[in-house]
């Protein structure tokens, strides 16, 4: 018997209705997005006008396709670069981290700490324009004082895979983290004394053990890249990444079906990564 | 090279990147901001130091009521968000038989992954006036004509609490995973009722849960950006929309810096209110994992 | 009287039969203990007992009355949990005090009887401590005080010293006992560990594969084991397998497998000639002195295990039995070293055969 | 090289991009979308990089430049200004030198006014009908300038008249902001650009709104009951330009575009694609012919003859209508 | 010839002296045990020895060279880890490679020593086996053949048995000691169990508060204690304080507080007249026949802790002090109750006495 669970047939009924509702609530505006995204029609909206593929595979106006959409097809493109990118560094960054704070001690270790979880309950927002301000400052006075361009600190990729990375750290250096806490040091210590030099035993024990959370980390370095929103836009440029593009899209344009389009090509795109990030860190390396 | 220099160097090596991150990308910016915000513009291109912006954000009814405005709100989704998320987090955690407990997650997981703009459109193709749930109303014949459903306060707190309540749900689950059920079968066991074992056992217990959640709800909520605007509409005002249009629209640098400072110090308030008024500490609640 | 009875208990988990047609009686004021290897089914029947599982049949009284149906909140059984569950969002005071909170006394009733009960298990002033703060003993008896607060008719303990350190349990064993005198109160207590039942127990309840094999005070079980698996589960013994090759009122000649024979008292009536059986014979009751039995076992010494008082001798015999011995170990009245030859002997009546199972 | 243009939802089509593209293989063309504010905005936080051509309207250009220096001088010698419309060129001339540089050339040029489904409302004739109880959750509006300057025509102010008295100017905004406030429980949404727009008008869900004249256009295309209504106060003119940058780095790129957009074909593909009128000479002619009908339709002599060009802005204004529509943004209804 | 020689080991953690100037040898293929209750600083000691830790001050010899300064991965003495430390992500044949690897050996030569020594542990077969899929006992093997088949001059064991259950326990030390004959390896062996240590070890340190107390053969330990600690430290024994009323030779006449006066053996030659000191008896030399010795109380049998050859009586004296008596307990030649009037008696020499520390 479970004790946790309602004893009386009743309440567990109402539970499940509750639950039922809930995950109603969660799938609803995802369900309708992808439905539209078939939808025989320039609106997503009803009514409902018969199915298609066009908003995928179209290749002419006005009915052209998400994956003829030159812009819409850029937009990927730049998000996958500029993930890629932020994801390598947060991990390579966060795994520098965690072996800082899970291994050594040094003074004002738990300030630093809290320091470092900052990051990620500073509003998106607010790391941006911070972030801007700060680069056009150095860029303004390097240019004023030496007369150098130094366009990289300008709105950019450059700027864009900054912002997302000074918080993504965080996130990577936690999930890295919990993980490095879960590790026996006495694996390491056994392996010394089995003879392994100390980059030996980073390379046949330490990281293998750690491997599954550098997969998560990047994963969900990627995938929060890549969803960003409001960081990237007060650093984004001229080459926008996706979510950038399909606001302005939506915004400029206002909603038609290729935005569904793109959604359901989103979906299953981080569904498929989220389910990947989760076996890799429950799979191997458990025991 | 001896052990304590080798073990000196590696720290260093360690230090680097960390410091680098910190100063560079968190720390000096925010002093950028600040000083940014203490410029004021007296004409084209010229400008003095003071707290004029400041002076400005409080002789303007609109911006502090939107700060408020958003404040409040957040704390309300916040409310909302752990009163929706708590019996889900139980029910996964405490529930549901391994099996499923994993698929549930999962199952909770995949709204997160797929982007904010794409859970706003999802809204705004089932609320709007020619939307499913309008259609549906009409087919049932529940109303007549066609009924707007978006940009109003309630479908900005709706889609608020959407984007938001996973990230309660993720460390509830985590915390309330860690409650050993032999607890409750001791607050049963010594004669408490279901009500009382809830209250004195499996909220102080999720407590740690509860305020980790709480303040990464609250912070994604106060500065969410796309959820009010494009729900909410014309009627949405919300703070992080102030400091983009003093960017973006009135290209006035110096007072979107000092929105954002006060935005940042309101929230930061607000967070160690909660902290204190719980007895959690930062490190403690959002760090565990 | 008894405080509790549970009559033709048993628990189905599916096809499994986690406790199958149990029944025994606990009297009033009495120690009982429940001992068996883990996974036996010794928890779940401690879970019904105290609500937490429906019995799949078989009835529970407590104070003669049913339980059955009774919620858990509102049976006068209490338990103390393998890992305590102390409540660690309460600090100790607040922990003793909540079941007494959940009965709505008066603040000054809570506060007055916490102080007593705190003196009682000799931990006064505790009660502002954490949990957290406490050794595990100590934690031990304020599991033990939260539920005792609550005057229970039962008082379950499910493995209550399991996570102690070795010195810590030895102690532990006879304050418990201690505590069970002082308040009077009926414990039921669970234990995997001999050692613990039979010190603590008025009674032990010897249980294996969801079934009691035997209910008897300490003694008898050691003593009068009324089969292969008591004898070997209680107390430390020798145990070789063997083939009866004839049988002799309550005796039979049993040979070895290595092909020596031996004689020994019949555990089970119905053993006919050519039963495979096994052997038990303790070793406190092996002698070197080759006088006291009708038994004889020549060998050579194969080591000499010291441990003070526990010492024991190895002695492999001819049929390559290993041997232990305990007596004359440790008088030094016979010195053996190893490699000498010795013989042992015992009594008939310290050498029980039991049908092997399955 | 590539060509980053910046500029508005639709003026830079795929059929004209890809027509440019084939002439010109070596170039590729990158298009951000974007207003008036946006521009200005993104340019300042980069200093005049990361774009090679923009296009904000023509009164929006020398405060900002004066302000931020994110442009630079045209060569006019590259531009072939002998096919533009003479009084377009010199209007934007005039509205866009500084220190005897000229920053702009023009575009396109339209007005601002009012759309409406005239079978559902067709009694809209000004900016305040916008604002009638009988529309409520039907209409819509862009809250930008645009607005305010019309309501205040509809009003009873001169706004360009009170640009030079900013008291004057800021009483009429004080005006303004009141009236929009209260019309803003019968605005449905406000929308941000033409297609945005035209999605609104198509999908049923607003009868009545601002619109530019362009996105009337295009819309009439589709369905004849939309038509543009100039405002009887006026219709506002705007004109569309192009300007570089001033750390562009494909001037010759940016020079070819300018000249390639004024060749007649391509301001026929790009009139389909935005619904203004080209500003080169006979930019009407050139304009598809659903376009001309609707033009035809909603422009009468009189109406011509209303027509009030968008005056430059002097800076402080800007700063006051900001906060008029952040009063406005931020009122609540319902 | 010593395997391994600590001089005037010290490890200071600030202030705290972990570890406090032990000094000691280990021969040639013995055991060696290091026994201390908790935090007493073996673990200290044993990682100062791998190289995990360097000493404060002191020098460590291996095969009579000082390894001060050599790093851990080039010493040759392997450590057997409390929780074994086997490597999860690899398989068991991978495990006990690892260390040849590191040695660069051929992957012939690796293959035939893997398996020669999974035979040797009587695990042939599992090389391909995970870590997960083993036994408690058999991984414990396992960490025993990784550090075997790098041929170590001495293998380091930090309480080894210490997460196994009680049975198995009991199974792996004898196995243990036969492993290390098999082997013929010096073993050094840490461990808070006295049975363990007793059971296995040539020879026994033990160590209390950072210091060795005394170094002996298990049966030297416990017969001849050199100080209070080491007595009441190993094996069970009876303990009461009580102060020198007299000297003679080098016996004693101390009045125990209950106002009894009993004969003891001075454990400390330096005690005088009026020295507060610790009686220490051992529960199986007190005899309930009243003959054996000088020494004699009378009291009351307070309670039987039944516990099959490991019994007790509980007898409380007239002086209140609880005596816990082993001998006569099971032979029925004795019939005692709860209640009885007992005289106990002692020899001299099983009664010592030592100064109470501090
Ligand atoms: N809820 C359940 N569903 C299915 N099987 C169960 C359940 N609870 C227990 N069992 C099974 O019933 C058997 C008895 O379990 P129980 O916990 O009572 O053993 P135990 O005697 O307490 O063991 P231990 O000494 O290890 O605590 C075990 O085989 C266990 O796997
Ligand atoms: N790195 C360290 N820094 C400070 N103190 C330490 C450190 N390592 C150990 N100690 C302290 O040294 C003392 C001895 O520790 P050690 O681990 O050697 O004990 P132990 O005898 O192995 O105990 P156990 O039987 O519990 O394993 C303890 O009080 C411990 O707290
Ligand atoms: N206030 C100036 C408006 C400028 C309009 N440009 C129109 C672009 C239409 N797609
Ligand atoms: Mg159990
Ligand atoms: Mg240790």
């Amino acid at each position: 018997m479970n004790v946790a669970a309602p004893q009386s047939t009743a309440m567990r009924w109402i539970y499940l209705a509750y639950m039922l509702v809930f995950f109603l609530y969660l799938a609803a505006p995802l369900v309708s997005a992808a439905i539209f995204a078939f939808n025989d029609s320039l609106f997503p909206a009803l009514p409902w006008k018969g199915f298609t593929l066009d908003w995928f595979f179209g290749s002419t106006e006005p009915m052209l396709g998400l994956f003829h959409d030159r812009r819409l097809m850029e937009g990927l493109k730049n998000s996958v670069v500029i993930g890629l990118i932020v994801s390598t560094l947060s991990v390579a960054v966060g795994t520098c981290n965690a072996f800082l704070f899970e291994r050594r001690s040094f003074p004002g270790k738990s300030l630093l700490y809290v320091l470092m979880i900052v990051p990620l309950v500073i509003p998106g927002v607010i790391l941006g324009i911070s972030i801007l301000v700060f680069a056009s400052m150095i860029a303004n006075g390097v240019e004023e004082v030496f007369g150098w361009e130094w366009d990289f600190l300008r709105p950019g990729t450059f700027l864009v895979v900054i912002g997302q990375f000074s918080f993504l750290v965080t996130i990577a250096t936690l999930v890295i983290a919990a993980r490095l806490r879960k590790f026996d040091v006495s694996l390491e210590e056994a392996a010394l004394n089995l003879g392994a030099s100390r980059s030996r035993v980073l390379m046949t024990v330490t990281l293998p053990y750690l491997t599954p959370a550098l997969f998560a980390a990047f994963i969900v370095s990627f995938l929060m890249s890549f969803e960003n929103f409001n960081t990237t836009l007060m650093l984004v440029g001229s080459d926008a990444p996706l979510t950038i593009t399909m606001y302005d899209r939506m915004v400029k344009v206002g909603s038609t079906p290729v935005l569904n389009a793109v959604s359901v090509f989103l979906m299953i795109g981080s569904g498929l990564l989220a389910l990947l990030s989760i076996f890799a860190q429950r799979g191997k390396g458990q025991a | 090279m001896s052990r304590s220099d080798a073990s000196k160097l590696t720290l260093f090596l360690l230090f680097t990147p960390f410091v680098l991150w910190m100063l560079l990308l968190i720390i000096l910016p925010q002093i950028g901001v600040g000083y940014l915000s203490l410029r004021e513009k007296v004409g084209p291109g010229d400008y003095t130091f003071g707290l004029g912006n400041y002076a400005d954000f409080l002789g303007e009814p609109v911006y502090w009521n939107t700060l408020l405005r958003t404040a409040w709100m957040s704390v309300l989704v916040t409310i909302l968000a752990l009163f929706a998320g708590f019996p889900v987090a139980y029910y996964i955690a405490k529930v549901a038989n391994q099996r499923s407990r994993a698929a549930l997650f999962l199952m909770c997981l995949v709204p997160l992954w797929v982007s904010d703009l794409v859970r706003a459109f999802g809204w705004i193709v089932l609320l709007r006036e020619t939307g499913l749930i309008s259609g549906a109303l009409q087919d049932l014949g529940v109303i007549r004509g066609p009924i707007e459903l978006l940009y109003n306060d309630i479908t900005v707190i709706i889609g608020l609490v959407y984007t938001v309540v996973l990230f309660m749900i993720v460390p509830l689950v985590s915390t309330l995973d860690g409650m050993d059920n032999s607890l409750l079968e001791a607050g049963y066991n010594l004669g408490g009722s279901r009500f009382t074992v809830f209250r004195k056992i499996v909220v102080p217990y999720a407590m740690p849960g509860i305020v980790a959640g709480s303040i990464i709800v609250f912070m994604l909520t106060a500065g969410s950006y796309l959820t009010p605007i494009l729900l909410g509409g014309k009627n949405s005002m919300w703070f992080t929309e102030q400091i983009y249009e003093q960017f973006v629209t009135r290209y006035n640098w110096e007072s979107g810096a000092t929105f954002g400072v006060l935005l940042l110090v309101f929230t930061s308030f607000v967070v160690w209110l909660g902290l204190r008024l719980t007895g959690q500490s930062l490190a403690s609640t959002v760090a565990k994992d | 009287m008894y405080d509790l009875e549970c009559q033709s208990l048993t628990k189905r988990f599916g096809a499994y039969h986690a406790v199958n047609n149990v029944s025994f009686d606990v009297p009033r004021g009495s120690f009982f203990s429940i001992l068996g290897p883990s996974g036996c089914g010794k928890t779940t029947l401690m879970r019904m007992i105290a609500g937490f599982e429906n019995p799949t049949s078989g009835d529970i009284r407590i104070k003669g009355a049913s339980v059955i149906g009774t919620p858990p909140n509102k049976r006068s059984v209490k338990m103390v949990f393998q890992h305590l569950a102390l409540f660690p969002m309460m600090n100790v005071g607040e922990n003793i005090a909540y079941g007494l909170r959940c009965q709505k006394e008066n603040k000054t009733d809570i506060a007055r009887k916490v102080k007593s009960v705190l003196e009682r298990i000799g931990l006064p002033g505790v009660a502002e401590k954490q949990v957290s703060q406490l050794s595990g003993g100590q934690r031990q008896r304020i599991a033990i005080a939260r539920c005792m607060v609550l005057e229970p008719d039962v008082l379950l303990l499910d493995e209550p010293l399991g996570a102690l350190d070795l010195k810590l349990r030895e102690r532990m064993k006879v304050e418990l006992k201690l505590l069970q005198s002082q308040f009077n109160t009926t414990f039921l207590y669970i234990t995997h560990d001999q050692s613990e039942a039979l010190i603590m127990s008025d009674n032990v309840a010897v249980m294996n594969a969801g079934q009691f094999e035997q209910i008897g005070a300490p003694q008898e079980l050691y003593n009068n084991p009324k089969s292969g698996f008591v004898a070997g589960f209680v107390g430390d013994t020798n145990r070789w397998p063997g083939r009866i090759s004839a049988v002799n009122g309550g005796e039979a000649r049993v040979a070895l497998e290595g092909g020596h024979e031996v004689v020994a008292k019949l555990g089970d009536p119905g053993l006919r000639e050519g039963a495979k059986v096994e052997i038990f014979v303790r070793p406190e009751t092996i002698s070197l002195t080759p006088s006291l039995g009708a038994n004889r076992l020549r060998g050579r010494v194969d080591s000499l295990l010291f441990n003070g008082a526990n010492s024991r001798l190895l002695v492999r015999t001819g049929g390559d039995e290993l041997v232990e011995v305990a007596q004359g170990v440790m008088d030094k009245t016979l010195a053996v070293r190893q490699g000498d030859e010795v013989e042992l002997s015992w009594r008939n009546e310290h050498c029980l055969a039991f049908a092997v199972a399955g | 090289e590539t060509l980053r243009l910046l500029t508005w939802g639709g003026y830079a089509p795929d059929t004209v991009i890809k027509a440019f593209e084939a002439e010109y293989p070596d170039i590729n063309v990158e298009v951000t979308l974007s207003n008036n504010e946006e521009i200005i905005a993104k340019l300042r936080a980069t200093g005049g990089s990361g774009y090679d051509l923009a296009q904000p309207s023509h009164d929006r250009i020398m405060a900002a430049q004066q302000e931020y220096n994110i442009y630079k001088p045209l060569d006019l010698a590259k531009v072939e200004t002998d096919k533009m419309q003479e009084n377009l060129l010199d209007a934007v001339k005039t509205n866009t030198t500084i220190d005897g540089n000229i920053y702009a050339v023009p575009h396109q040029w339209g007005t601002s006014g009012i759309v409406v489904d005239k079978t559902k409302a067709g009694d809209v004739k000004d900016w305040a009908d916008l604002c009638k109880e009988e529309y409520k959750g039907r209409t819509s509006m862009r809250l930008r300038r645009t607005i305010l300057i019309g309501m205040g025509y509809s009003l009873g102010y001169d706004p360009f008249a009170l640009y030079a008295d900013p008291a004057g100017y800021q009483k009429m905004l004080d005006a303004v902001t009141e009236k929009m406030i209260s019309c803003k429980s019968i605005v449905k949404t406000y929308w941000n650009g033409g297609d945005d727009l035209s999605t609104l008008l198509l999908s049923g869900e607003v009868v009545a709104s601002e619109a530019w004249d362009s996105t009337a256009f295009k819309l009439y295309d589709q369905n004849q009951n939309f038509i543009y209504v100039p405002p009887s106060t006026g219709a506002l003119t705007w004109i569309d330009t192009f300007v570089i940058p001033r750390k562009g780095r494909a001037d010759d790129a940016a020079y070819k575009w300018i000249n390639f957009v004024m060749r007649p074909e391509i301001v026929t593909m790009m009139s389909d694609s935005t619904g203004a009128i080209s500003a080169v000479k006979g930019g009407i002619e050139l304009l598809p012919e659903d376009k001309k009908a609707a033009v035809k339709l909603a422009f009468d002599d009189a109406a011509i003859a209303n027509m009030r060009f968008f005056a430059n802005i002097p800076a402080g204004l800007e700063d006051m209508e900001g906060k008029a529509l952040e009063r406005i943004k931020a009122a609540t209804s319902n």
